[in-house]
């Protein structure tokens, strides 16, 4: 184990020395850990997911975490997380897919229990039949959790999402888990060149007493101050209450929104402003994109490019924005639902532009060909 | 054209608010009229506040939830005027323009100044009835409190008619499986191991009702009414009566300080422990008197009783 | 690129309609570093003072809603907040209701007009806040010490000793004015 | 906690409700208590809407009032009535979801163990028969597997009683109930030789109607989950509401069972268990 210290985290991120290394999305979730300042870890084996897991726990026999163990299975292992968090404690996990279903009930109640947990998910189908190939489906069932959802394109934002998620997810007045999303196999398993922060250097510690529940360590303000979203009672005050705390995280997420352009330079990113076809995407869909985009130039076909980084809180203004003068906006998905579509579909005037489409799903590779394709069908 | 009458019910979990919702929606049913009819309680057991509504209409009813806005009142329990154990605050937020309010209580009740503001400004009329007195001097029993509050309610509005309420409580009570929460089902047969026969518990609850009927008075806003209210105020809140509680007592000079009550009471700081005399004493207004501390006490020195808080 | 939601929102007393939105949701950004929120508009702290001792020395019925940051001396410091807070309310003649958990009845039964919350935890200051302006139209006003509430009609952030001591201050000036 | 906790600031002393000026002036923290002082002090449950003669109530009462250090005792509790007292416990706790008590706990103590590495916190689960047994009991059988330094509380009600009284994997064979109509077909799940297996180094089963048993019990399950590894109590807890007896019945329908054979108290040690309560206990014979 290398000796580390701790940093200004903007200093480490944005000012220090960063080395380049070419390793897969699954080394890059251990590099980022190793300088997260992470308590506590705790994993359960599910594909895509288990190497990153294994690794973190590679790091926990190093030294960089105080405590790792393999829990019993997805459920129980967000409901270790949730303990640990409100023992006041940095944790991180992983999942992805079933695993992702399994522990469904859990990610609502960290967001309602104001646990700034950090959560990598690397999205796979979901059965049946069997599938263990890439697959973003479950994002759209986690859009109303209450989590933030980051979604990386490349092992680059994966390295940074992780350890900006845990400085975003710890402010006071944000406090709720951010699920950091990663396409499965074409992420975790693609080998890339990415720059890491010095490998000496480390966040600062989680400070449980910033959080704005108290703490469950009997060390704190004390006595009969639950922590848990306890409000049924049977009198208007309790709706109130639990209708009030439901708009509460809501506003949590609303409050990230600063951050998120402090720390990752905005919800979204955009290539060629103001061209009349645009296209909208997140994850691998925004990598096959852009390829679409250099070959529809080469055929004089001006296409623009909204790389959406943030799913929650939803770029409504940004996309509104940017979309405004495209004749057309083009979704192209890794899913059979098409969620970003409908959130974009749901949010614009004259949504009738929004194509949806192209969408691949069930472990198929989207060819930027097929991008193309749609680019052309736009551009007549 | 429409006649709706929209009810909404509030007391506390175990008054069988819930019950006589039921009941009126059958009778009303048996009429010949619409109606429906549905509980809301949170997760909370008895003495938690419960409500239930009734809608009863000549034409079809299609809204469903809490009555938001309701014609009647029906309040079981003091504690819902003036210990916020309602849904909502005050406890006549939504009563219609010249609505009815009707309150389990033995005398002209004090509701506080401001909400009788309020309610002098709704044009509301107040009605109040002893419904617990009732139920204990006929039928022997304060689970017929809810019998006694119907009863008041038909001596206000006969909404619906004395036959078929009779046959309403015959069908609850009289033998069919009935659907109803594991506790109201608990209830139910505690009440039914009150009366021998089911006869003999449909006559009495009958009576019940009549007696109600006929003991309702309104209350009105004159003067001398109104001072009394302000006065009680003053003097630190209410003084309505709530209905006699039941609670433990401890015979002091049978009392051996063996502190096994202490032990079997299942709510916190109810029995209380002298150390310098060695004796138990009950804080009866915490008491729920369920009579484990009666079972465990080896000199019989504790015994369950009515009082008037 | 940034974008913001513009915003003409108003955080004013409720009741709002059947259930207020919450105001960070209609576009109401928390105050940033040395800067208060005066009904959603970004305001300087001392501004955000004199409109909170006004509202205090104006109110029928003004109470303080100490929490538990406050009501228990479980950390260095609390006990010199502690006395300010109470210094303050005395100078403007509220009521102390303690919120050691979370919001109850007391805030209707109590009929009050201008409230001010201190020691909350913030999730639970948010939550209660958003009662209230549900269903009363009681003013409201946080003296946060991290990050501020949007909620509040009127929310300092980073409070501490310096601002309490300076706003104590206000109000006893301005008592006099009105003396 | 640091006994400067329980102070309240100056100037406030006058303005704090009476239940929380009782429990500083005359709670049970720092005090070592147990269930002989009830009646003479301020209890950490206040009242709760638990059903009059609720036993599951006793015997939450009994265990609260049982804890070495409720000074630095975080309680997991799960769906179900307990669920309804504990909002009323002046104890940081915490509901999470029905069944996940064990991870949650298991969580929660490995935290408390980075951050207090030198302090004593007792992390104790207190839930039904339905989260024990039936749909977090694989949850709760892996947090034994893994050693973890918890203690499991079951109150045993025989039912799922918040519901309305259904059947649950606890009930005894043959018992009608809501969803099991024509009688319960298997018998009790046999939770106490699960936790022997599992790797428990204390276990016992009680019922609250043996207050001071119940207490040594609860502490002695406390103790060794402390220093040895995790621990179970089983707290028999009849249900007057769902199993429809007056509850003034409950001691009899204990007896009952007690003599027959259905439902016997007992308790188990491993070596260094039995090992670590002698030093604790001294000469006190812990068989008795």
């Amino acid at each position: 184990m290398i000796e580390q210290k701790v940093v200004d985290p903007h200093f480490m991120l944005f000012e220090a020395k960063r080395e380049k290394k070419f390793i897969t999305g699954s080394e890059v979730v251990k590099e980022a850990i190793k300088r997260a300042n992470v308590d506590m870890a705790i994993s359960y084996p599910i594909t895509p997911q288990s190497e990153s897991m294994h690794l973190v726990g590679d790091i926990y026999a190093e030294g960089y975490l105080k405590d790792y163990y393999r829990g019993e299975n997805e459920f129980a292992v967000m409901s270790a997380a949730s303990g640990a968090a409100m023992g006041g404690v940095r944790v991180f996990t992983a999942t992805g897919g079933p695993g992702t279903m399994r522990a469904f009930e859990m990610f609502p109640t960290w967001s309602g229990s104001r646990l700034p947990i950090v959560c990598a998910f690397m999205t796979r189908g979901i059965n049946s039949p069997l599938t263990i190939q890439p697959d973003t489906i479950e994002m759209s069932f986690l859009l109303d959790t209450g989590m933030l959802m980051f979604h990386a394109e490349a092992g680059q934002d994966l390295f940074d999402m992780l350890l900006k998620a845990f400085i975003i997810a710890e402010k006071t007045e944000v406090h709720v888990p951010i699920g950091v999303f990663i396409d499965g196999f074409f992420v975790t398993h693609t080998r890339e060149s990415i720059e890491i922060t010095p490998e000496d250097m480390k966040l600062p510690a989680y400070d449980p007493y910033s959080a704005p529940v108290p703490v469950m360590d009997m060390e704190n303000v004390p006595i009969r101050q639950i922590r848990d979203p306890f409000v049924m009672k049977s009198n208007f005050v309790s709706y109130a209450a639990h209708a009030s705390w439901q708009q509460e995280i809501q506003a949590a997420a609303e409050r990230s929104r600063k951050y998120i352009h402090q720390y990752l330079g905005g919800l979204v990113e955009v290539e060629n402003e103001g061209a009349d076809i645009m296209i909208v995407a997140s994850g691998t869909a925004v990598s096959q994109s852009r390829e679409a985009v250099a070959m529809a130039k080469k055929e004089g076909i001006n296409v623009g490019l909204i790389k959406v980084k943030v799913v929650r809180p939803f770029p409504t203004e940004e996309i509104r924005s940017l979309t405004k003068n495209a004749k057309a906006v083009i979704v192209p998905e890794f899913n059979i639902v098409g969620w970003l579509c409908r959130e974009i579909k749901t949010r614009i005037d004259n949504n009738e532009k929004v194509m949806g489409g192209p969408r691949v799903y069930g472990g198929m590779t989207m060819p930027p060909e097929l991008i193309l394709a749609e680019i052309r069908r736009c551009a007549k | 054209m429409e006649e709706r009458f929209s009810i909404r019910m509030s007391g506390l979990g175990g008054q069988g608010v819930v019950t006589a919702a039921h009941l009126i929606g059958m009778a009303a049913s048996r009429d010949g009229k619409e109606t429906a009819v549905n509980p809301f309680f949170g997760a909370e057991k008895r003495l938690a506040p419960a409500e239930s509504y009734v809608r009863i209409s000549n034409m079809p009813i299609h809204e469903r939830g809490e009555v938001l806005y309701p014609d009647i009142i029906v309040i079981f329990h003091s504690h819902v005027v003036n210990m916020g154990k309602s849904y909502t605050m005050p406890f006549y937020d939504g009563l219609r323009p010249g609505g009815i309010v009707l309150i389990n209580a033995e005398g002209p009740h004090d509701i506080l100044p401001d909400d009788m503001l309020g309610l002098k400004k709704l044009n509301a009329r107040i009605f109040y009835v002893p419904a617990t007195k009732i139920a204990l001097d006929l039928a022997d029993t304060d689970l017929s409190s809810n019998l006694a509050m119907i009863g008041g309610l038909l001596g206000v509005k006969e909404l619906v008619s004395q036959e078929a309420i009779r046959a309403a409580i015959q069908e609850r009570f009289g033998g069919a499986k009935f659907i109803a929460s594991g506790t109201t089902a608990a209830l139910d047969d505690v009440l039914k191991s009150k009366f021998s026969k089911i006869s003999q518990l449909v006559e009495k609850n009958m009576e019940v009702i009549v007696a109600a009927m006929k003991q309702v008075k309104e209350f009105l806003y004159d003067e001398e009414s109104l001072r009394i209210a302000a006065a009680k105020q003053q003097n630190g809140g209410t003084t309505m009566k709530a209905a006699l509680i039941p609670s433990a007592r401890v015979n002091q000079e049978l009392c051996i300080g063996c502190k096994r009550c202490l032990m079997t009471c299942p709510d916190p700081n109810v029995i209380m422990y002298h150390k310098a005399i060695k004796k138990a004493e009950v804080v009866e207004i915490r008491c729920k008197a369920c009579g484990l501390c009666v079972a465990v006490c080896p000199k019989e020195a504790i015994k369950i009783d009515y009082y008037d808080n | 690129m940034e974008l913001k939601k513009v915003t003409n929102y108003q955080v004013l007393p409720g009741p709002e309609g059947f259930l207020p939105p919450s105001a960070a949701s209609m576009g109401i950004d928390l105050p940033g570093k040395d800067m208060s929120l005066i009904e959603g508009r970004e305001v300087l702290e001392e501004e955000a003072m004199q409109k909170i001792a006004e509202k205090l020395l104006g109110a029928k019925n003004p109470v303080f809603f100490p929490g538990p940051q406050i009501l228990w001396t479980w950390k260095e410091g609390v006990e010199e907040k502690a006395a300010l807070i109470k210094q303050m309310a005395d100078a403007v003649g509220a009521k102390i209701i303690p919120i050691p958990n979370h919001p109850n009845l007391t805030i209707w039964h109590n009929k009050i007009d201008v409230c001010v919350f201190v020691g909350v935890h913030c999730h639970y200051a948010n939550v209660a806040l958003k009662i209230i302006r549900g269903g009363s139209n009681c003013y409201t006003i946080a003296l946060c010490g991290v990050a501020g509430h949007e909620d509040a009609m009127i929310t300092l952030r980073e409070a501490g000793v310096p601002s309490y001591k300076r706003l104590l201050e206000i109000i006893n000036e301005k008592k006099g004015v009105s003396k | 906690m640091k006994k400067e906790l329980l102070r309240i600031s100056p100037g406030f002393e006058d303005v704090m409700p009476l239940e929380y000026k009782e429990l500083i002036e005359n709670g049970p923290y720092f005090k070592g208590y147990g269930v002989n002082d009830l009646g003479t002090y301020k209890e950490i449950l206040e009242e709760h809407p638990l059903c009059a003669g609720c036993g599951l109530a006793l015997a939450l009462r009994l265990t609260l009032a049982s804890l070495p250090n409720p000074e630095d005792t975080i309680v997991v509790g799960s769906t179900g009535c307990n669920s309804l007292g504990f909002p009323q416990a002046a104890l940081q706790n915490i509901h999470s979801l029905f069944g996940n008590q064990n991870a949650v706990a298991s969580g929660l103590k490995r935290a408390l163990s980075l951050r207090f590495p030198d302090k004593t916190k007792d992390v104790v689960v207190i839930a039904g028969d339905g989260a024990t047994a039936d749909i977090g009991l694989d949850i709760t059988m892996h947090s034994w597997f893994r050693r973890e330094n918890i203690t499991t509380i079951m109150l045993d009600n025989e039912a799922y009683a918040n519901t309305g009284g259904q059947e649950s994997g606890m009930s005894s064979k043959g018992t009608v109930l809501n969803m099991a109509p024509t009688g319960k077909k298997f018998p009790k799940i046999p939770v106490p030789e699960l936790a022997r297996v599992s790797g428990c180094d204390y276990v016992a089963v009680v019922s609250p109607y043996a207050p001071k048993k119940l207490e040594r019990a609860v502490r002695r399950a406390i103790l060794v989950a402390r220093e040895v590894g995790p621990t179970y109590v089983q707290i028999f807890c009849p249900c007057p509401t769902n199993y429809k007896f007056k509850p003034m019945e409950a001691l009899d329908i204990v007896k009952v069972k007690e003599v027959d054979g259905s439902y016997v108290s007992k308790e188990y040690f491993s070596p260094e268990a039995e090992e670590l309560i002698k030093r604790l206990e001294g000469k006190k014979d812990k068989k008795e």
